[in-house]
């Protein structure tokens, strides 16, 4: 019996592996097990290899396994290109209808008719459950855990197509069972808790945040691998009454939202890398203006358009130091598909408070990523928007105009929307005085500058960096940020009981840094490791501009367009010291 | 009710004196007035050039952005606030060069917003240049030898790309300009208002007299029908585009914030931005 | 004289089968070797889309670009080597989303090159979103409860722009759209060429039934006249965009490169880069 | 009798300030003094402000003076908003007509009646040249010296009208000489060399140096203060058979110049910051496609619209990191307008020899200040292509596409162009094989991706830090970048002279960074000051990030839209010290 395994299934893009995947994982997940599922595809619609794998744990394990103890193969190419992660007796269930050929030592091949006993119930579409139902007897788990999912998919089919998939299912697992006279000891799998979790994307978490913080509006332009938190918006913002505007350009979505959030309401726009890039002007207006506005920018393999299906963390310098001038901005990695919730949220009342583009920067690894997560709890849910006067809270009008940039202590200035009677100002990208209206006198510009610059110094956020902390005087300090957070930490625990002294902090507040929490950490170590998915060590480039410790940070870098698996990073970690 | 001088605000614009954006400007207080808006449920949306500074000489909310995207961060507005009147307005630069994008895409979206181009045919404050509505052969700092470029056509553009409301004013002719921006702030959908106004610093062309001398006045063509959209094009097209008035109109035509599925007339602004416990809980159910 | 194979290369595209793009890829192929070209003489400039993998399956010199930027970078290409013949191709979206404001221009500046447009009513390669083109209450992925918006049209667009050959095709028509790209290279100016290439993954409306059904092939009508701009408009707007054929051409209208004030037949990459003595010594007087 | 001399006309925009300035700076220069000219202008057309400040001097000298000997005021305003700069003992020259008051202690008023002169000689606009004439009768020169440019700007319009232009000048000279009893000893001009040079701003020595390495292409979009570029090669490229297209915005532009590179030819683009923010996609498109790109970068007040017509350093972090993803690119910044020819020449070479994007930053100060050079040697225009195989030494093609993405050992590809029979290829912003065409592969996409980095590590430029150093170990080392080379100099040999032992380096390759050189220099100084015109000190993060050493790097930072005058480098150096 075992406490986690690992399970694939590939195939031709389009015939329905992740659906396939989508299936397996939601049955186990409504058993309670704890899942964290990785998609391979390729940047094309149909016919290319894809795959889905999934972990299975009973207990929570934030990362994708190093190996695979299972390959569900639909043809022979899934064969040749996985096998290889396949641990020493692994097994291979693959449609005898191609025959298989295991490729590789030490494995198991067990030959399914996918096909035949799917045409055979008289749709071939089936083949998926066949594969389903030889995965289960397998893993000694009862078909029946996958009695209601398939009703809900199929009973507005009819009974009778419950019956027959259902029938697919069992006769996939009679197969095996016949085979291999019951479940394997050695994926068998332990009981789970039972506990109810959610199986969501990264992107879903995003979306969902932000309906939780109050966004009703959302412009945004299609692109891989953020389509998703739109596409989820696009669902569900009519219910809550408001709208997603698919623009013409990232250019548009941007500057829409900034109008929106001129507007008074809260909004947000998602891109990757591309479109980014072609924010960055607007992004700067923002940051003159002090326009709350959110922007989530799902990392893929760059530059240009690089890989736009795999993965990479490679969009830091670009959102931290992208736009021409210099302006206040707030740039925040969530570290799980939970914190991408949280994290959203948080994001929307930073924008408020600091009145200044806030971005969001995940992956296609975090946003495309489906993992179990404990159930989102909505009392955490806050909105906090900040220094923002009501009809009753606005004095009469002084002057001819409100001084919507007033000089204030912390360098925040009451914010007021249009359409309030007493707020009327002007806004524009060039300096201004306080009323907003241009000026170039050079000490308005000073005091200006200072007061746009200064006001992010202060920020205050719950865990800037997540710590696991289990030494004093640590020998190896492991940083990362955002996805490569479970990975590392497996990593992590497997060095410490190899006996290193280690600790890892995860950094969540990208910019500005939290400078105090991160030196000390960095100075009681005597090597700083920093992992990211990039080819230039942007993040250990960040912490050395901001410390200086140059001869104690090493880089730990992938750049092959894959996210780390825990053993690559056990092994770079070691490699390094 | 509000006035004219409601509008104003007591700033010395920085344009050239005998600029056309200063009538533009006063059209735009006028035709406000004479609505019968309120100051602060006006917001103005401008791009940059010389004529985008217009936002900050009129007394309502207003946003000076950047150059080409006043289009969409007025559409912003918009659809965060129904209430407002949102007005978007800029150069012929700004919306025929840099944001043509937005222009096109704002005309066939059809958000209930007003878009007034102050066309001068030239970009003046970047002292100069040609401009995509300037005249082929036209002589200027970036073509010192005459422009070798067939120059866009906004009328036809806005009609071929579905505007529901297409008008052209001068500079020249204030109370027609006043009457096309009133019509425009008053059709439910996106307007486009093309406004010859003359650079008379750079552009030594397209004069005042210049205009005067060739602009057929569209009101004064008892036969003419802007209902049609075919006959429309024909006679921008027979005009060479020197015409003014309102050249196409499609009262009919649902804008799009009434198209939105479950939009209400509340403005999202003034709605609750808080959801329910119920209707969390509903949302996470999906996932299990 | 090369043959439609030395236009082929051996990679099997990516495309799903049935997809639309097949065709404009082989009507491409063979309308260069129709009009004797030679593979390394033609430079095909794509964008992003499932569409703007065609330059990686032609047998020639070809860039894959970035999303809605194929048009500038092939105007590039044509003003540094005027001998090349130069196509660039696209998506729908790539061409009227993002890249709108390049298509407008390099339609007006008429640069001779001949572009495009693959268009699905839909975005391929994103896995089915609305695009520009699609229709109004299509059901795509970003639009499940049907399109709000005003399906851009894309002739009369063009033609408004001032384009001077304004050509439709069909994927389901092989020999018409080869013709029409035959026409649209020799033609000297920027051809703009809309092709219906239905994507069968995503856009279940739009199929090539639907367009089988309703397209009126302007080959077929002979009383129909493609040189008169107010007739031509005319006839697109009857027919609400679906025709194919040679919609509107203008042989007289000179191309920019010919317009450019002292621009050499010998294309630029093969002038001498290097300036004499006498000319700099010339230059450097200006500033004593 | 003095060796320097600083002269300031002033009034309102549109007023002919500038070319009241300008016939003064040709005047000099053709006597063989040196210049140095900073314009100030407000962003609008007529009306506001205007002031043109020369200082001239006996022997080279690369930076604005601290403050003033003449002031030439065309209103009161001019006045106000000026005297305080004047030295005591300057002196105004005013125009009777508006009655003007000094409003400053120790300093001389000269009330003279440029307008009534002027209107009594026919003409008003001639009180410019009674103004000058004033003007040389107050530092001893012969109004003969203008007669020559008098001649050039109006003979064509017949000798009558050169004639009553020299009136002016002479009735203004005359109205001085009897006020003053001729020329005030300590504003008379010591003699110039006569020497030959040239009166130039950076954008037109960039231009210039664009048509020397063999530019024929440009595509462009204007805007303040990079119009000029593009306008200098309107008018001259056609000479040499090219041309300038001014495209619908800055996307079209840098897009357009990709392409006509990789057609083979040599084009450039400019702008400002907005600009550079827009084009920073298609950056990455030519550096992963390994396309020579060079792009001019005047800076100007940001962010946003910022301050458009005043001067900052705020684009070195969206210069080098603005892309998403990673690419290979350089940055490069000259230091004075000689510089910016050679650099301009340079940058293509590197371009070409590099393959990759190529930035050019110059800031308004530099870019619209006008200066005297010494002449430009023709002798040092070289042009390198780089890897570049023409059809000789093109090979028959092998495979079906030419490997346009060749790895070899130090990373660079020979490169062909479209129209050879022997190189069709392809190319994509996708990651890409050898051939160039798409792959998804891991390990190619490594090996590309180093292949890419890597190559402009070995980078070789001349001079690619300036030097000062007269001190084997420092007190202080003071670094820079680009315009504030004078000012720098300036302050730094007044310090010499206060007895400190202090270095000067200024940065001209930004991006990959001289670390060697610049390393050892900051070791060997006690305190590193970075004098930048930003407000965050992006040269020192730099810095920082590369060699860590944090606590000695300090910042003197200016902000306000002005550049720095040598007494703020000198103050501020001892302030810090
Ligand atoms: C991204 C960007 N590019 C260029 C500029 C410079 N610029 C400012 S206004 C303008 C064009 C002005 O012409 P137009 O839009 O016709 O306005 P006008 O001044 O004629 O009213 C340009 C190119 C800018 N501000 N931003
Ligand atoms: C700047 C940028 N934004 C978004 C994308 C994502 N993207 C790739 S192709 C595409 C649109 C595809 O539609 P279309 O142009 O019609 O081409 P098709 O796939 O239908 O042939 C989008 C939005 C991108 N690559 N770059
Ligand atoms: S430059 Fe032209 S457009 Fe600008 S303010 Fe002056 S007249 Fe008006
Ligand atoms: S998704 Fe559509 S457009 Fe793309 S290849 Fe498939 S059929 Fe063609
Ligand atoms: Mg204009
Ligand atoms: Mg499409």
């Amino acid at each position: 019996m075992v406490n986690q395994l690992s399970w694939k299934v590939g195939g031709q893009q389009g015939e329905g592996i992740d659906s396939t995947g989508e299936i397996f994982a939601t049955a186990l997940n409504r058993l309670g097990y704890h899942l964290f599922g990785y998609r391979h595809f390729s940047s094309r619609i149909k016919g290319g290899h894809t795959n889905y794998k999934i972990r299975v744990t009973t207990k929570s394990m934030k990362a994708i396994s190093d190996n695979l103890d299972i390959l569900v193969a639909f043809d022979q190419e899934t064969i040749d290109l996985n096998s290889g992660e396949l641990r020493d007796g692994g097994v291979i269930i693959a449609d005898s209808k191609f025959k298989p050929v295991a490729n590789k030592d030490n494995v198991r091949l067990l030959s399914v008719p996918f096909t035949e006993i799917s045409r055979n119930l008289g749709n071939i579409l089936m083949k998926n459950m066949v594969a389903l139902g030889a995965t289960s007897a397998l893993l000694g788990l009862s078909i029946e855990s996958f009695k209601e999912i398939i009703e809900e998919m199929f009973l507005r089919k009819g009974q009778e197509v419950v019956d027959k998939n259902m029938e697919a299912l069992k006769q996939g697992a009679e197969y095996v069972n016949k085979e291999t006279n019951g479940p394997l000891e050695e994926l068998r799998l332990a009981e789970a808790d039972g506990k109810k979790r959610l199986f969501m994307t990264g992107n879903e978490a995003v979306a969902l945040g932000a309906i939780a913080a109050g966004v009703r509006f959302m412009p945004a332009y299609p692109i891989t691998p953020a389509s998703e938190v739109m596409e989820y918006l696009i669902k569900k913002l009519p219910k809550f009454g408001g709208t997603v505007i698919q623009t013409e350009d990232e250019i548009a979505a941007v500057t829409m939202a900034i109008g929106a959030s001129y507007g008074g309401v809260r909004t947000m726009t998602s891109t990757s890398g591309p479109g980014l890039a072609l924010m960055q002007e607007a992004i700067g207006l923002a940051g003159i203006t002090e326009t709350p506005l959110v922007i989530v920018d799902v990392q893929r393999g760059g530059p240009s358009t690089g890989l736009p299906t795999k993965n990479e963390q490679s969009d830091f310098n670009a959102a931290i130091f992208g736009t021409h001038g210099e302006i206040p901005k707030i740039v925040i990695a969530p570290n799980s598909i939970e914190d991408a919730f949280y994290d959203t949220v948080e994001a929307f009342n930073l924008a408020d408070r600091y009145q200044c583009p806030v971005i969001v920067l995940t992956d296609l690894a975090l946003g495309m990523g489906k993992q179990t997560v404990e159930p989102l709890d909505y009392d955490k849910i806050e909105i906090d928007r900040g220094k923002y006067l009501g009809d009753q809270e606005l004095p009469e009008l002084e002057g001819e105009l409100y001084k919507r940039y007033l000089f204030t202590e912390d360098g925040i200035s009451p914010r007021v929307i249009p359409g309030q009677k007493n707020g009327i100002h002007h806004v524009t990208g060039v300096e201004h005085a306080e009323t907003g209206l241009p000026s170039e006198n050079p000490v308005n510009r000073k005091k200006m500058m200072e007061k746009r610059l200064n006001k992010i110094n202060n920020i205050k956020i719950n865990n800037p960096v997540i710590i696991n902390k289990s030494h004093d005087e640590a020998e190896i300090l492991v940083i990362g940020i955002g996805s490569t957070h479970g990975a590392i930490a497996e990593a992590v625990s497997r060095l410490e009981k190899d006996g290193y002294k280690i600790n890892q902090a995860h950094i969540r507040l990208i910019h500005p840094l939290p400078k105090d929490q991160l030196k000390e950490l960095m100075e009681k170590a005597k090597k700083v490791i920093v992992v990211e998915n990039n080819g230039t060590g942007q993040i250990a480039n960040l912490l050395n501009m901001n410390f200086g410790m140059i001869d104690k940070v090493k880089s730990l870098l992938k750049y092959d367009g894959n996210p780390f698996l825990p053993s690559e990073i056990y092994d770079g970690i070691r490699g390094l010291i | 009710m509000s006035t004219f001088k409601d509008f104003r605000i007591d700033i010395k614009p920085n344009w050239c004196p005998g600029c056309g954006d200063y009538s533009v400007l006063t059209a735009i207080q006028k035709a406000a007035a004479n609505i019968g808006l309120e100051p602060e449920n006006m917001a103005v949306v401008s791009g940059i050039g010389c004529s985008g500074r217009i936002s900050g000489y009129i007394k309502s909310y207003g946003f000076h952005s950047i150059h080409g995207r006043a289009l969409p961060i007025a559409q912003g507005v918009k659809m965060a606030n129904r209430d407002l009147t949102v007005l978007a307005a800029g150069g012929d630069g700004d919306g025929f060069a840099i944001g043509t994008n937005h222009t096109i895409h704002a005309i066939r979206r059809n958000i209930d917003i007003t878009y007034v181009v102050m066309d001068n045919h030239i970009y003046g404050l970047t002292k100069g240049q040609t401009s995509p509505l300037s005249s082929f052969g036209a002589k200027t700092k970036s073509t010192p030898l005459g422009s070798i470029e067939q120059p866009i056509r906004p009328l036809e553009l806005a009609i071929s790309a579905g505007a529901g409301f297409v008008a052209q004013g001068f500079a020249g002719n204030l109370a027609q300009l006043t009457k096309i921006i009133e019509e425009g702030i008053k059709h439910k959908g996106f307007s486009f208002i093309n406004v010859f106004s003359p650079c008379i610093a750079f552009n030594k062309f397209n004069t005042y007299d210049w205009f005067k001398e060739r602009i057929v006045n569209l009101d004064e063509d008892q036969n003419f029908d802007n209902s049609n959209r075919v006959l429309a094009v024909q006679k921008v097209m027979e005009h060479d585009s020197l015409v003014t008035g309102i050249v196409y109109r499609d009262p009919e035509r649902e804008s799009y914030e009434n198209l939105v599925p479950n939009f209400k007339q509340e403005p999202l602004v003034k709605q609750n931005m808080s959801i329910s416990r119920e209707d969390f809980t509903d949302l996470l159910r999906e996932f299990e």
